[in-house]
């Protein structure tokens, strides 16, 4: 049996668990021996380094990571290449993003451009003078945190300056970014620390699901859980597609990890039998596996299915 | 009666004969009055505790003066409240285990795991609310209890067990939950009374969940266990100087186990006042809740080497962190330069706690 | 004799690594006397009345309350068998009171229904008797029972210990060296109470340094050396002189072992 | 000299006349002749280092028989070793602080706080990097002098002085390295010293990273200093009973100063460890270091109270908990279960510890 | 007295909370004699001499050594002035060996290159040194001086402390009960010290509660009550017995004070 890693940021968002299971039961149908490693917190660089190195010394032919840190991960990722490894990047693309052997991810800049094109129609006019917070996801800006939260901006109207910076903006519509690690804690640290900036907070931003829920509760807290605040997230999970059901969530951009996962199994399959190394999606640097927005107030212009048919797409 | 020979005491030597006429004075005593600064000083000698009181007041009155009125808010005293509810009932855990010279790291993970089963039971496997919460109370007094067994059995150092035990909890909780937060919808819908602990009772502005008061209720009973009962005299014994606890006829085995079950059954209420706060179930939260809870029983005055210290210490500990961080989040500091000004607080805190104790010397 | 020893210990023998502090020891403390221990810096004194006591595992050897084979596994069950000793480290709790310490392990509960069912401490009553045992000794420099024994002066502290095994002594009580942090006048008390406490008829162990004291109080003297047992002699017989010679090994032991 | 009077020894006892003659015989010994188990007792009595050792050696072998050939080969033993250089490096900076009874919670931060400083003077600012390198190490050096001060001048606790640094430090990294990790490339292209202690020698499959070397001449030379010099007594009677130190002469604020400066440095040289076995600078790294070292020292032996243990024990606690992550790996235990099971490995671990110290006794 | 004092300390005050451990307490030790402090428990004999030791700051009061006024901040201080002591509590590291302890904060480097650039130190040197001061005092039976202090028994631990002090003391030395946990051949040899150590010049204080030992080496004796110095007496002129009237209260002190 061929050795085969997943390496994910942590254990503990279930966009990672529900991926996990998808790649452990396609590698027991294509009959590979997965071996799984997480991070202990989301930006943990050195527990990826080692679970790498651990991989190369099991003689693996190839893996599959989910980087915390898109850009100090490289130089090891390029050791365990020359090593003859087959590295695909799933969910969050490296810097430079051909660093890696192929990259199957959401188009995040896209899926953070749809819930914000969506929150501009929700609002109208309104929009002119809104009132941002964004929960995004570490310090460090790995790519998809940057990718989605200009991804948003543009969406929304906003100038974003460099694309890959988050914070060099200068719309007087932003409260304020702060981080989240991508979790229900993290988020509502940070939605309480937003409100103490601003109370008037009328558009919540979220890097994910996790962080979105954490938001929520700080938001029902301070007495504003009835509406009045638009709240937007990416992930598009059974609990988040609830939430959307139930108006907690007003839009969320979903995204597919058991696809992930199982193109990458195969491809680490195929590699390993022929040596053949995936296609990339023509146009784009990585291989897009789709994003839908997923909202039950549906906005002219911008391509969106019912929560109830998202619940029929859900993972985890 | 055969041997026995009646002792003929052979009487002191010769220059001990006038002992018997010898003065019963005692200590000289200082006999002036006292200054009211003296007076002062005793009072803190002989009351300890005072002092992380006293840090409480001047840290308010810092905020109060940096923030104004909105610090004083009732809202906002109410807020700091809540903030501090499940950091102080960690706290009255923490400070049990550290007073016997003990520590747990694990008392975040048991709290996690807890709740996850209080959750899972009711929500999912549709148990009666009220067995699902019992169940998870008895987890958690289970951990407690396969902590102390390992400090007590094997006679490990607790800093070592409840590291482990933290990994191992922390992967059970991950495993059982799957990672999956639990909505608060689902709890509002088939166990509310997983979420009693979040609502409140409401005096003009001022929320006073009852988890706050589940709070101050648990602190007094555990003040009364820790003061007033012979199982508390054993506690400070313990950890005080186990071998001479051990040598005065204390089961100090016993005491260990007691304490970290005792600890372990806090954290899993610890874990229904997180669900009343949170309102869902998060498998992922309470990550910093182990050192949070470790300072505030520092800043509580309560000794790491065991022995010396007080659960109202630590309720104070944690009010004194909670009004630092609400205090700076309201002065509108950034959250990089928080992060910093806490740092600098905590000492600052432990400081004047520290110099207040020497004056009173 | 004919009457069975209060307590009684056959080769017990205590290994340090390569130091054997008990080696093949033997005890016997009869009814209502005192029985002192002499013996030099290490001839392992406290280690036999530790193993007595319950704080230390004998590695073989067997020990006899009343006659009967008992088995301690630790200083609670030694105390729960009415074995009360006062150790040469004192074995108090700095942080706690003196009050705490004398009733440690033994607290009085209220008599009412919250002491029956909560527990509750009558601290009061446990105040008023420690505060009388300490008067008593004649340790009256101690203004406040609630004081924290770190507090105390060495010589205090002592009492404290002596005046905790004295009171609650039901079958025996063990001193190792309890005068040795005492005064003068500190010292006396401690004698009269040993000897009150004889007449009470609790037997006492009393291991000392002081001659005068043992060749006073002792009924009998139970020598130490290396590790075992070389002789027992009676005060009235042999000077303090030739008990020294024993001890220090500069006289052979009496071929004839009981006094 | 006109009252001095000339003491005219009254001389001793009557009683004691006969002292002279006394034995001079020593303690009674075991004579007989040492059975094979008894000798290896008194071994370990004698050599307390050795037990981590051969808990070490039980791990080995037991991933030996459970991953076969690929866990002795050398590139994996070699990989173990790499594994552990940063928490080995920290763990020695450890050791030193909990010798004192003390602990430190700063020793990731003020790693990744040095390795930023170095990397940013380096690449961005454009300091010949061996500036920039000793300017790293002064920062380091500095931040240890901080909790040294704290923890002298100000009497605090160690816990508390380094828990507030902890945070302080870690929003200084924050801020002054705007959280952006410096990639490979810039520092390869400007400053490729700061990757040396990631270069390696290569023997067959076997990568000895000077990293590594420098772990085992930094313990080396911190042994030494601990066991050969004046210092290294002092650091041990400081952390043993520090009132006694002090009435014994010994200046333990200075000796604790000293402590905490020295593992200030070391941690800024375990930054310099990290850029070199990630290649990049990553301000985000590290948040495990605290837990991880202190983890390292335990599992070696050293105890927590202070006074007891050694530098040695803590490199192989470092390996333990190395070859347990590593073996685990690969042996192909699922990564929940991984957790799980290093939390089990960790008790175990000191359980066995423990066991083969008491079987010394 | 024409002389100066080696070492005077005038109207020291030390409070503790309420209690006043030191009341204005003055202190006179002369060249070339043995000063015996004698005081009950708690009379606060042993903060006298942690205040002359350097160990504990007075409130209030001076020390002068050899005429001059000092400030000891530290132990530290008063040893490198020449002060050394043995305290109550020995201020023994426990987890050291006898040969550390007795070296501690003093110890020996090599005279090579190492020694003096890399601070190797001089086992050796120290290990033979500790081994033959303790083999004067007598102290045979401890076999191993790489023998931790924690495994030694009560007077074991007591002889190195006393060992260290004897050995190092250049302007005098203090002793706090210094043969309170010491056997009897074991005594004998540190009053012996006592004796020599005040031979080669060097003055000691004596704190004990032991009256025959203290009328058997002392020159004077200081008797402390209540905080303070009540009487200082030649023991040729007054019996132990008064010694002990005075001490306890039982008889008024004399009204000349110096001896
Ligand atoms: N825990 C221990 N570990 C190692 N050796 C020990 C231990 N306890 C005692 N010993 C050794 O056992 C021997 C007997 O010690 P013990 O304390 O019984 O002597 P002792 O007769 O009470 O002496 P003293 O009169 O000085 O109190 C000594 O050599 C001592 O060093
Ligand atoms: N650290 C302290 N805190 C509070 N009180 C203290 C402290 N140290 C000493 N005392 C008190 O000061 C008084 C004098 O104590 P000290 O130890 O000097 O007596 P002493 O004469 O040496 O007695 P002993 O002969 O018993 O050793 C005592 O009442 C004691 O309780
Ligand atoms: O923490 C950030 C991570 O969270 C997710 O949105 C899943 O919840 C991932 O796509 C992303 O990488
Ligand atoms: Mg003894
Ligand atoms: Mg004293």
């Amino acid at each position: 049996q061929d050795v085969v890693g997943l390496i994910t940021k942590t254990e503990g968002n279930p966009f990672f668990v529900k991926m996990r299971e998808g790649a452990q039961a396609k590698a027991k149908e294509l009959g590979l021996d997965l071996r799984t490693f997480a991070g202990k917190y989301d930006g943990d660089n050195e527990s990826q380094v080692a679970a790498i190195e651990n991989l190369i010394s099991s003689g693996a032919k190839g893996f599959a990571i989910v980087p915390s840190d898109s850009s100090a991960i490289v130089p090891t990722i390029q050791q365990a290449r020359d090593a003859g490894l087959l590295v695909i990047v799933l969910d969050t693309p490296l810097d430079p993003i051909d660093a890696a052997d192929a990259t199957f991810a959401t188009d995040n800049f896209k899926a953070g451009e749809l819930i914000g094109s969506w929150a501009k129609g929700t609002l109208g006019a309104k929009a002119a003078d809104a009132k941002i917070a964004f929960l995004d996801l570490a310090a460090n800006q790995p790519t998809v945190d940057y990718l989605r939260d200009q991804g948003f901006m543009k969406g929304f109207g906003i100038d974003i300056k460099d694309p890959k910076r988050i914070g060099d903006e200068e719309d007087a519509r932003i409260v304020g970014h702060d981080v989240t690690g991508g979790a229900e804690e993290g988020g509502r640290t940070a939605m309480e620390n937003l409100l103490q900036k601003d109370p008037g907070v009328n558009v919540v931003y979220t890097i994910n699901e996790p962080a979105a829920a954490g938001a929520y509760e700080a938001l029902k807290a301070a007495g504003k859980a009835d509406g009045s605040v638009l709240v937007v997230s990416i992930d598009g999970g059974c609990p988040g597609v609830e939430n959307v059901k139930a108006g907690v969530i007003g839009a969320t951009s979903q995204q597919y990890p058991l696809k992930m996962a199982a193109m990458a199994m195969e491809s680490i399959a195929e590699f390993a039998k022929s040596g053949k190394k995936p296609e990339k999606t023509p146009g784009l640097e990585f291989t897009d596996t789709g994003a839908t927005l997923i909202t039950d107030k549906p906005v002219e212009g911008v391509p969106s299915i019912t929560s109830e048919e998202g619940l029929k797409l859900c993972w985890g | 009666m055969t041997t026995t020979n009646e002792a003929q005491p052979r009487g002191p030597a010769e220059f001990e004969r006038r002992l018997a006429e010898s003065d019963a004075a005692v200590a000289a005593f200082d006999e002036e009055q006292p200054s009211l600064l003296q007076r002062f000083r005793h009072f803190l000698h002989a009351h300890p505790t005072v002092v992380p009181f006293l840090v409480l007041v001047l840290g308010i009155a810092l905020f109060a003066s940096l923030v104004g009125g909105r610090f004083f808010h009732p809202f906002n005293m109410s807020l700091i409240l809540q903030q501090v509810t499940i950091i102080g009932v960690l706290g009255i855990a923490q400070t049990l285990i550290i007073l016997t010279a003990g520590i747990d790291l694990s008392v975040g993970a048991i709290m996690i795991l807890s709740s996850v089963v209080m959750g899972r039971l009711a929500v999912y496997v549709g148990l009666p609310v009220e067995i699902a919460f019992l169940i998870g109370l008895v987890v958690g007094l289970a951990c407690g209890m396969l902590n102390g067994l390992l400090v007590t059995r094997l006679k490990l150092p607790p800093f070592i067990v409840t590291l482990g035990t933290w990994s191992i909890f922390g992967a059970l909780n991950l495993w059982y939950s799957a990672s999956a937060t639990i909505r608060q919808q689902e709890i509002a819908a088939t166990a509310p009374f997983l979420q009693w602990t979040g609502t409140a009772l409401q005096f003009g502005a001022a929320r006073l969940t009852y988890g706050s008061i589940l709070m101050i209720v648990l602190a007094a009973l555990v003040w009364y266990l820790l003061n007033r009962t012979a199982f508390g005299r054993h506690v400070y014994a313990t950890g005080d100087d186990p071998e001479a606890a051990r040598l005065a006829g204390i089961d100090t085995g016993r005491t260990l186990l007691a304490v970290y079950a005792i600890a372990g059954a806090l954290c899993a209420v610890a874990g229904w006042v997180l669900i009343g706060r949170v309102g869902a179930v998060s498998p992922l939260s309470g990550q910093t809740a182990n050192l949070d809870s470790i300072t505030a029983v520092v800043i509580g005055g309560t000794s790491l080497f065991g022995g010396r210290g007080s659960i109202v210490g630590t309720l104070v500990g944690a009010l004194i962190v909670g009004v630092f961080r609400n205090g700076l989040a309201l002065s509108g500091v950034d959250v990089l330069w928080q992060e910093f000004a806490v740092g600098v607080l905590i000492i600052v805190a432990v400081a004047i706690d520290q110099w207040l104790r020497k004056v009173a010397q | 004799m004919s009457e069975t020893p209060v307590l009684e210990a056959r080769s017990l023998v205590k290994r340090y690594g390569r130091v054997v502090a008990l080696d093949h020891a033997d005890f016997e403390l009869r009814r209502n006397e005192i029985l002192a221990v002499i013996g030099d810096n290490g001839a392992g004194k406290s280690t036999l009345i530790k193993a007595l006591a319950g704080a230390v595992k004998p590695d073989a050897g067997e020990i006899l309350l009343d006659g009967q084979p008992v088995q301690f596994r630790s200083p609670m069950d030694a105390r729960d068998a009415g074995i009360e000793t006062v150790f040469q480290n004192l074995a108090l709790s700095p942080a706690l009171s003196i009050a705490d310490n004398m009733f440690l392990g033994r607290e009085r509960k209220r008599k009412d229904i919250l002491g029956r069912y909560l527990g509750l401490l009558d601290r009061k009553t446990m105040r008023d008797e420690a505060r009388q045992r300490l008067s008593e000794l004649g340790l009256m420099t101690i203004q406040n029972i609630g004081q924290l024994v770190e507090t105390l002066s060495g010589g205090q502290r002592q009492g404290v210990a002596i005046a905790r095994a004295a009171a609650f002594g039901s079958k025996l009580v063990i001193m190792d060296e309890p005068t040795a942090a005492l005064g003068v006048k500190e010292s006396r008390k401690v004698l009269e109470l040993m000897l009150d406490v004889k007449r009470r008829g609790l037997p006492i162990v009393l291991i000392s340094h002081n001659m005068p004291h043992v060749f006073e109080v002792a009924d009998r003297i139970h020598i130490h050396r290396l590790g075992r047992r070389i002789a027992v002699i009676n005060p009235k017989d042999y000077s303090m002189s030739d008990a020294v010679a024993i001890m220090t090994g500069a006289m052979r032991p009496p071929e004839a072992m009981a006094a």
